[in-house]
């Protein structure tokens, strides 16, 4: 997992780990993710289940957070009505970076069941914010959660925030020319 | 008490108020009113002590095609009898008396029939919208209803 | 400073000052993360499931992640607040925090500053956290964060009376406001702990109540000054989100966090010392010493924190005026019973 | 500390300003995503304006576009906590326009899940209220055994949560042979964590302190809101459609109806209403246990699914006692394979608007408990 998985990485000699920071930040940001949970319907019922302790989601290393300040990643999970959808634009910008989004359940991936005569119903959250793992299910069981979960660990894992950086500079200076 | 025993006392005290009485199986028997006067038949209804309709089981909206209408069920606790009252209104002119000073639960069923159908329930405290945005446009339950492009921006059709 | 084996040792003033400050902040970062992996892991035995599990062995390393996480987290100042003291509040509460270490002995040999008043100067220093409460509430600009502010501040200066009652109690019994001299006039076996009446001979069974009483009332008061459950009503997540900390984020929430584990030690140091001895051993001579008296503070400290997060888990919590019914009618008039009684036996002993 | 009964204050020489907070849609503790807009003063909530509607669904236009059989799952997706309960009005009305009659063996197996789901959703409609008095921990023991009774579903229908079980004419899977001694184990294991439950947190001084004589709600206060369920109880009326219009087979079974006494404070208050679902599991453990003895080992449940379901022109309205209050269907039909109407009574909604008239003068603490005690489930408010 993580830091300590990495043993067979090139920078490894001899029992020594050896990583670079960006590993270290990756790691940290991975294995501690508090949550602000957008409990919005059904699929919210299945996100308690699946944080009460049969599926204990906080061996993740997760915490709740009620305040989006304090969150790590966003957990939509339900439907998004038109009615609901600034509101959540609001909370995701309220953010602090760096923040994910997981959008739980097919209502919030692409508008479920009401896709078709849904006239208030919102056809998928990422129309107004990014998401970074969709977990399809109406509802996703538990386990489907915790497979999401391990999905976003594994992707902030392998984030380059220094070559992004490098690259964001490199457009800068090209746009300023 | 039957529902055809409450259709007589009624059509004995309000007279052509009371338009008709149904009653074919399968289906629940109804009573069909007049609007004008629907709010001093509830609270007739509500207060007559061998009658005493003291709770609004649910206020329904109903869109006819050619007519729109408001359907009261109505359940006496001490009782234990129902009824079922009807009202159709013409869509040019969706007003009726508000029944929300005798049930209150009305409030928030007559606020939904405006949304959803756009019946005006004349003398309500506070008729706006209450499941849609309070700037929604058209009224969604109508048949002829159809789905906005655009809200605030964003895309609604699938 | 002659309770200092640092002082002792190197005999050196600079260095020797800087390694007796370092040692307790170095203890707090250290002690901030077993008691944040405590928590989750005390709270996951109490419900039945395993807590964090994926970081190192039983997930041991926890903590460490979120503090590489906080690190890194953008720092958000909302631009409605008031900038200067929004920022300046979670340190002004860490120092606080901090700051009540200076006068902790954690044994024998290691006082940081052995200073007469200590007892006092703890107290005074306790109260430095509403300070960082309120600014950071009201700078906040927020309402959730105003109303945790307010509540915070009525509920710690209400807490304070029946806390600094009980105080006295003790230094009156003890005769001193030095730390270090309260702690070595209940040396002996356990039963000269003050908790049961202090030194003296058998007819002092008569005042043991009053001290049990005044030790409970005493736990009560400083579970409400650090704001655990049941009186963790300024961040009382089901009503105002967040309280104070609603805004903060990144490495100034992390302050909070800290501060508020930080001011958890303090409390359990300040029961050990009044109560149960400070680092006296419970069985006299037996394991006694420096060393092992480090070890006997520290295991009752900890004991005190694990009470508090133990409590934490069991109870639901209480609304803001049973909070001040509680404190003003209950706690105070029952702390002064307990202070007459104890200052009587103080005079007639 | 409990001769406080309720707050009021003379402002009248103090000039002072009042704090309008939005309380939600995102709110840890409003069970979704109810906004209420809060006027205090002070921590006194002089005012309380509920915004409902954040996730709005559009059942009944969905309703009048799927055949019969198709609205059932979005029934179940009103109430999501108790699915099996939803269904069965729905399917009553229509088997009752059709004159369908369902074999014996299928009766008792409602009876069971809809019992059973009785007793999942008192779980979490208890936990939620525990939580929001700021006790996690009965929450996760309560979820703990919800996961039975979701496993057993989970065995007869394929989902947790969501069960589209029961069709007009029947139920969509007979029953696994160890089912009823599944049942018992539940009824065994419910017991058991109820027991510790009271203990835990219903008689908990703080949590007596915290909830009795708070948003004490009248009975014909109740009855004028058309309150239902738990929170008419609660108040002391006896108001039960298993027992007062036995629909299904429920004039076979013995359980009595649970009403709220006031013992530790007012007729009424939080705390009444949520002894009255403490006691109700119960009660549903009673049925169940009869109904597993009585139900016959044998029968066809497919036996009287019609092919296709063509409903006579006409309407209907059929109730249930669900969990939360009388859900009842008002159908209406043009004789086609669609709907023309179904119209829910959608108790949640129903009993929440009785909140702004039990929350004045109360503080914004108890607020939180007010709307936790009325147990109102979004999906069905919005619909």
């Amino acid at each position: 997992m993580g830091l300590l998985d990495r043993l067979d990485n090139p920078y490894n000699f001899g029992g020594i780990i050896l990583g670079t920071l960006e590993d270290l930040l990756n790691w940290g940001r991975s294995k501690s993710d508090w949550y602000l949970h957008f409990g919005l319907a059904c699929c919210a019922i299945e996100f308690m289940a699946a944080n009460a302790s049969h599926f204990d989601f906080m061996r993740f290393g997760t915490i709740p957070r009620a305040s989006p300040r304090q969150a790590d990643f966003m957990i939509v999970s339900g439907t998004v009505t038109l009615k609901m959808a600034e509101r959540i634009v609001r909370l995701y910008e309220q953010m602090a970076d760096p923040k994910y989004v997981l959008s739980m359940g097919s209502c919030a991936n692409c508008g479920g069941p009401y896709w078709e005569h849904g006239y208030h119903v919102l056809k998928g959250v990422d129309r107004i914010i990014p998401v970074d793992v969709y977990i399809p299910g109406c509802p996703p069981r538990p386990e489907a959660f915790l497979e999401g979960m391990i999905l976003l660990q594994s992707k902030i894992n392998k984030q380059e925030i220094f070559k992004k950086r490098k690259r964001l500079e490199e457009e800068m200076k090209n746009m300023n020319q | 008490m039957t529902q055809q025993e409450i259709y007589n006392i009624l059509k004995e005290k309000f007279g052509d108020e009371i338009i008709e009485f149904s009653h074919e199986l399968p289906s629940d028997p109804y009573i069909v009113a007049n609007r004008s006067k629907i709010d001093e038949i509830c609270l007739f209804l509500r207060d007559e002590e061998n009658l005493n309709f003291d709770y609004l089981v649910i206020l329904s909206g109903m869109d006819y095609i050619e007519k729109l209408g408001v359907v009261y069920h109505l359940y006496s606790i001490k009782h234990k009898h129902r009824l079922t009252i009807k009202v159709f209104l013409s869509k040019d002119d969706p007003h009726i008396p508000t029944v929300e000073k005798i049930w209150r639960s009305a409030d928030w069923h007559e606020r939904e029939a405006w949304d959803m159908y756009g019946i005006i329930f004349d003398g309500h405290h506070n008729l706006i919208r209450i499941l849609c945005p309070y700037d929604w446009e058209g009224f969604p339950l109508r048949k002829d209803y159809k789905t906005p492009e655009e809200y605030h921006g964003i895309k609604v059709p699938y | 400073m002659e309770h200092n084996f640092i002082y002792n040792l190197i005999n050196s003033d600079i260095v020797a000052i800087i390694a007796i400050i370092l040692l307790p902040l170095i203890f707090v970062l250290i002690y901030a993360l077993i008691a944040i992996l405590g928590e989750l892991k005390i709270a996951s035995f109490v419900q039945e499931r395993l807590g964090p599990m994926r970081t190192g062995p039983w997930g041991i390393i926890q903590p460490v992640a979120e503090v590489v996480k906080l690190i890194q987290k953008e720092d958000i100042t909302p631009a409605a607040a008031d900038k200067k003291l929004f920022n300046l509040a979670p340190y002004i509460m860490f120092v606080g925090a901090f700051a009540a270490f200076a006068v902790i002995p954690f044994g024998p040999a290691f006082v940081p500053a052995d200073i007469n008043l200590g007892l006092f100067y703890l107290f005074a220093v306790g109260a430095f956290a509403i300070i960082g409460i309120v600014m950071g509430g009201w700078a906040s600009n927020n309402k959730y964060s105003l109303l945790g502010a307010m509540r915070s501040a009525a509920q710690i200066i209400s807490y304070e009376i029946p806390a600094g009652v009980a105080l006295l109690a003790i230094a009156s019994l003890a005769g001193s406001l030095n730390l270090n001299e309260i702690i070595e006039s209940q040396s002996g076996w356990f039963w000269n702990w003050y908790l049961f009446g202090g030194d003296g001979p058998i007819w002092k069974i008569f005042v043991i109540p009053f001290t049990l009483i005044l030790f409970i009332i005493f736990l009560v008061s400083t579970l409400a000054e650090t704001n655990r459950t049941p009186f963790d009503i300024p961040e009382g997540e089901s009503e105002i989100v967040a309280g104070y900390h609603t805004e903060y984020s990144g490495i100034k929430f992390a302050m909070f966090f800290f501060a508020e584990y930080a001011n958890m030690f303090v409390v359990s140091a300040l029961i050990t010392i009044l109560f149960l001895g400070g680092w006296n051993s419970p069985f006299g001579d037996f394991m006694s010493g420096p060393i092992w008296g480090a070890f006997w503070f520290i295991l009752k400290a900890f004991f005190f924190v694990f009470v508090q997060i133990w409590l934490r888990w069991t109870l639901p919590r209480l609304r803001v005026d049973q909070l001040m019914y509680m404190g003003w009618k209950v706690l105070v008039p029952f702390s002064f019973v307990c202070f007459f009684a104890i200052a009587f036996w103080a005079m007639v002993k | 500390m409990s001769e406080r009964r309720k707050i009021e204050f003379d402002y009248s020489g103090v000039d002072t300003d009042r704090m309008r907070v939005n309380v939600g849609p995102q709110h840890p503790s409003t069970h979704g995503v109810l906004r209420l807009e809060v006027e205090l003063e002070g921590e006194i909530v002089t005012e309380v304006v509920p915004h409902i509607g954040y996730l709005h669904r559009c059942f009944e236009k969905h309703a009048e576009a799927m055949t019969y059989p198709q609205v059932i799952p979005y029934i179940d997706r009103m109430d999501y906590i108790s699915s099996m309960n939803n269904e069965w009005p729905y399917v009553i009305a229509i088997e009752e326009m059709c004159g369908i009659k369902v074999p014996e063996k299928v009766e008792y197996i409602r009876v069971i899940c809809a019992e059973l789901n009785r007793i999942a959703n008192h779980q979490i409609a208890v936990a939620t209220f525990g939580l929001d008095a700021g006790a996690f921990t009965p929450f996760l023991y309560l979820f703990r055994d919800r996961e039975w009774i979701l496993n057993l579903f989970e065995r007869i229908s394929g989902g947790r949560l969501l069960y589209n079980y029961f069709c007009v004419g029947g139920v969509r899977g007979d029953v696994y042979p160890t089912f009823k001694e599944d049942c018992l184990d539940i009824v065994r294991q419910v017991r058991a964590t109820n027991k510790e439950i009271m203990d835990l947190l219903i008689y908990n001084h703080i949590f007596v302190e915290r909830t009795a004589n708070i948003g004490i709600l009248p009975v014909d206060v109740a009855i004028n809101y058309g309150c239902s369920g738990p929170v008419l109880r609660g108040s002391g009326f006896p108001y039960d459609l298993r027992r007062s219009e036995p629909y299904s087979i429920y004039d076979r079974f013995d359980f009595d109806v649970q009403v709220g006494k006031g013992e530790v404070g007012t007729v009424g208050d939080c705390w009444d209403r949520n002894i009255v679902r403490m006691r109700e599991m119960e009660e549903s453990c009673k049925i169940i246990e009869q109904a597993v003895a009585q139900m016959p080992d044998t029968g066809d449940v497919f036996e009287a699914i019609p092919k296709k379901i063509r409903v006579p022109k006409g309407e209907i309205y059929r109730a249930a006692e669900n969990p939360k209050g009388e859900l009842g269907f008002y159908i209406v039909s043009d004789g086609g394979q669609k709907p023309f109407r179904v119209r829910p009574r959608a108790t949640s909604f129903i009993n929440l608007s009785v909140l702004p008239e039990i929350s004045k003068g109360y503080m914004l603490a108890d607020l939180i408990l007010i709307l936790g005690s009325i147990d109102i489930v979004l999906g069905e408010v919005d619909r």
